[in-house]
């Protein structure tokens, strides 16, 4: 077990260093991921509230590329967003190709469909009955979305928390529209891959530690808020 | 009399081609609980949306107060408050369960307070305030959702079927409280329920909805004492009316001729007349056949075969026929074995002429 | 008389630390059904699982036929069916449900149909084998959960709440009908319910539990003819029993002075006795004070005062007082108007002697 | 939008002409991640049972190790299994790194914590009182176990289809134990991301709509699961 205990002291040293490449990489991985989830909050909350709330023509439609689009394989993802940025691509005079702002957007593509989905189970959850006693009590449409937000409060974090999981752990679409530059794309997860190939895994288990603790924290909000949405079963 | 509070005009509603209520005229008298009772999927609780502004109807309309409203009208929407057969709490605090409509209607923080605990003292939870909402029974949710809604001192409250989800010792607990906290505020309450104990303890008048219609209103005693039809019978767990003709009439008192049966009855009819009857069964003795009735204020009685006898409950229900008469009588588990009574058995039946209620056909 | 089918000895069960069933003795009589009522927490469910050897006592024995038995003996446990509260229905037909049991007794497959499609019929569901078991009503799933047990022909039947989670109607539709069908099978069972109308409908004896000791068993007549404390005859909706002294016995009729009013029952007791009794509302009848009473067979009259008039139902409970001396009634509507009850009013009151129930203390 | 359209007739001639490689990197594909789906399913299956029907000591434990295993990041799993089969690993004599069986192991450990907590779903979604009456009809423990499983089928088949999902489109880890060897370890989500990588995206089409298809199978079985699972509620 010598391979784990001085890749573990490798690890700790760079981390408590403040090893720059290390530091780096954690900076770029919470920068693309951050912009991505707030754009997808910002997109898949209303969207969410629509789909779990009213009743609409293609609203059936909707729910299932949402609930597509959860499971669809980040390296499809990838593919797409590539091919669209790639030099003979629409989009290619932008030359947006392995920077920034395409990890975000193909972040943006894999987060959007979860944070909606999870949005809209959160708002169904909220009782059609509570609505309706809002209404009865005399809310105006306005009065009665808001109460139902508020009540979905729970669920709402739970939705930003699984978008962000979703993409913080990625690997194959950054990749493929990152490029995995040393200083500008490289995340956590290429990183860890690529050290890993070249069995450098000293700071290839630094990150880990650190990306499994971003994970955690995302996992401990998703089960506290399972377990309050059980409140409304009595 | 007063003009009424709410009536509902003509109202028709129908979901994928079905009639849910179809309503000619409906209303609630200000100031009285109507009971809107019916089997379950009879249009009860479509007819309170309606009622409340959730809902508009096809066609037909709603009056406030003699005007009309619709669920665009704030105004009227804020003058009406519900509870529903569960007693949906926001999260939070029973205070700011109570507060909710208060708020909704702009009242300054500084009365909130004061009217939120005297609500909720009113409903049998003083001092409850800063609990969690979701931390409730059954029956004090239920009390805090109708805090809820008499807190606003409504114009006129909607209540659902506010007890069924509870079990029946809250269930008659509630029932009473709920009455004497009507009674008090004198609200014009419109209460659906499909039991007909619970209307009868906390109504003053009662519409018996079947399939969307009405098929039968007006005070509590006048529709219970005297089914319209054989369904309304059934329903109330009652024989169908008894049909006879007014043969005379002295001191107020109806002699009326059914089927060569002669029943007497305190009723404003006169000879000639067409009517139908009903004896609630309660209010029938029965005796052995053979025994000499003695002097009493009864003036029905008649010998007849009993035909059916069930156990309900505690009690049972004798039902007794000679010709074309057929009535029920309450009896209990003693004197059912005293009189000895089994199918064709001849009784004597006994009942007040008070206790008769009589209607034109 | 027959050895009890079950006898229940010193059984003891408590979850951390709280004593949830602590029942010194009681025994279940071959071929007949015993109500096993108390409010919801009672201990109720937790006696019928040891008693069905689902779950073990602390402390204490079940015996089935003389014979001591636990969960461990297959015989025993294939002897016993239980239904529940919900009608646990399997994934598949209504066959597959009800042959489920015969199959887990290696019934031959060429007698399961058979007896499949007669137990079927007992519960009023001829024909319904095919169809899906999860797409019944309430109603209906608790016919087939029904047949799934009776068709085992056991030894003994655990039935545990059948009936609560009915809506009222089909409630007392199905009790009506499991009471014939327990009565035709003449299969022991154990009855489970908080509902005592329901015990009345169904049972032949009863026991009434509180904080999981049996408080009152024995025949339902006696059981419910007179409450042995204040809670159980509050339970029961009942005042508690009388206090008095016999002081003469004559052609069978007791004369009992209960704190200076003299009441007569029929009761096998002796001069200077002790005793408690009770009389059920509904056996009593009540006369305005200064009526005359005519001649009848109760030998019972007293005046005295209302002291409590409460709606319960379509009917009220009135409550007469003199002395120590506290008697309800159940009166109609038409009566209590009749009569100007109210509190403090005077009345006369009248019941048999046969009505009075007895218990030497 | 040539280059899409250039693409998807390149990769459709590939796929119907056969072309040796797409079918070969399919081929390695579904049996690396069939291998892995079936030793989770074996291993998982029972495990889920005990998790969903006992109540036992160490439970709430197992159940936390369970959900923690299935948010766990697959590039985390792909550096320790890495680590373990490294030359200087306590496994590296068995020299498994760079092999499809490393590959198995890989996909093993993040499928079976996803096989494992469906499955204790599944089975505790069937009433605790359904178990009683079976019991009280006379089912011995063994009957009534397979009574549980019986009733719970629908969420077991979940469980496997989830497990597979959560391996087909997996990348990172397949990359870092399995090194990409063309004919041997290449699978659909690495070839994926090196003929994008490439500017090839006629293969890497391909692939990805044989991948999609796989995925778009196992969300319908979820999907059908889950409105079957709401019958209980009644």
């Amino acid at each position: 077990m010598g391979i784990f205990i001085d890749a573990f002291r490798d690890g700790l040293a760079m981390l408590v260093s403040g090893a720059t490449d290390v530091w780096t990489i954690i900076l770029v991985s919470v920068q693309v991921s951050g912009v991505a989830v707030l754009l997808a909050l910002v997109l898949g909350i209303p969207a969410g509230f629509v789909l779990g709330s009213k009743r609409f023509i293609g609203r059936r439609m909707m729910l299932v590329i949402a609930n597509t689009g959860m499971g669809l394989p980040p390296v499809v993802v990838g593919l797409v967003v590539a091919m669209l940025l790639s030099r003979r691509g629409p989009f290619g005079n932008l030359e947006l190709l392995y920077s920034q702002p395409a990890m975000v957007i193909a972040q943006l593509v894999i987060a959007l469909p979860v944070v909606a989905a999870v949005s809209a189970a959160a708002v169904s959850a909220v009782p059609r009955e509570l609505r309706l006693q809002a209404r009865s009590l005399g809310a105006s449409r306005f009065q009665e979305a808001f109460m139902t937000l508020k009540e979905a409060r729970m669920g709402l974090i739970a939705a930003v928390a699984a978008g962000f999981g979703s993409i913080i752990s990625e690997v194959g679409a950054v990749t493929m529209v990152g490029g995995n530059l040393a200083g500008k794309t490289r995340v956590m997860t290429t990183a860890i891959v690529q050290y890993t190939r070249m069995g450098d895994y000293g700071p290839a288990l630094a990150l880990a530690a650190v990306l499994m603790g971003m994970v955690l924290v995302v996992n401990i909000l998703l089960t506290s808020v399972q377990s309050s949405a059980e409140r409304y079963e009595r | 009399m007063n003009p009424a509070a709410i009536t509902v005009e003509g109202v028709l509603r129908s979901f994928r081609g079905k009639t849910a209520v179809d309503v000619e005229r409906l209303e609630l008298r200000p100031g009285r609980t109507l009971a809107l009772l019916g089997p379950s999927g009879s249009g009860k609780s479509t007819l309170l949306s309606i009622i409340g502004l959730l809902e508009r109807p096809d066609t037909g309309r709603v009056l406030l107060d003699g005007a009309v409203v619709t669920p665009r009208d704030t105004a009227a929407r804020l003058s009406m408050a519900a509870a529903f057969q569960r007693p949906y709490l926001f999260k939070g605090t029973i205070a700011d369960n109570v507060a909710y409509g208060l708020r909704l209607r702009r009242v300054p923080a500084s009365r909130v307070a004061a009217l939120v605990s005297e609500s909720l003292a009113r409903v049998g939870l003083p001092g409850w305030e800063s609990r969690s909402a979701l931390t409730l029974s059954g029956g004090e949710a239920q009390r805090v959702a109708l805090a809820r809604a008499i807190v606003l001192e409504p114009r006129v409250l909607l209540l659902d079927e506010p007890l069924a989800s509870l079990d029946p010792l809250m269930k008659w607990r509630l029932a009473r409280d709920f009455d004497s906290i009507l009674r008090q505020s004198s609200i014009t309450t419109l209460y659906v329920t499909h039991d007909q104990d619970e209307a009868l303890t906390v109504a003053d008048d009662v519409a018996i909805m079947r399939e969307g219609r009405v098929v039968a209103s007006g005070p509590v005693d006048e529709v219970f004492g005297l089914p319209v039809d054989e369904w309304t019978a059934g329903f109330l767990g009652m024989e169908p009316a008894i049909r006879g003709r007014v043969v005379e009439v002295a001191d107020g008192v109806a002699g009326i001729d059914c089927d060569g049966v002669m029943l007497y009855a305190v009723a404003a009819v006169k000879p000639g007349e067409a009517v139908a009857l009903g004896v609630r069964p309660e209010d029938v003795l029965l005796f052995e056949a053979d025994v000499e009735i003695p002097i009493s204020s009864a003036r029905n009685h008649f010998e007849a075969t009993v035909t059916e006898i069930v156990a309900s409950g505690a009690t049972f229900r004798v039902v007794i026929e000679r010709g074309s008469v057929r009535i029920a009588a309450r009896i209990s588990r003693a004197s059912l074995a005293d009189l000895k009574l089994a199918v064709g058995v001849p009784v004597r039946a006994l009942f007040k002429a008070t206790a008769v209620r009589v209607a034109s056909t």
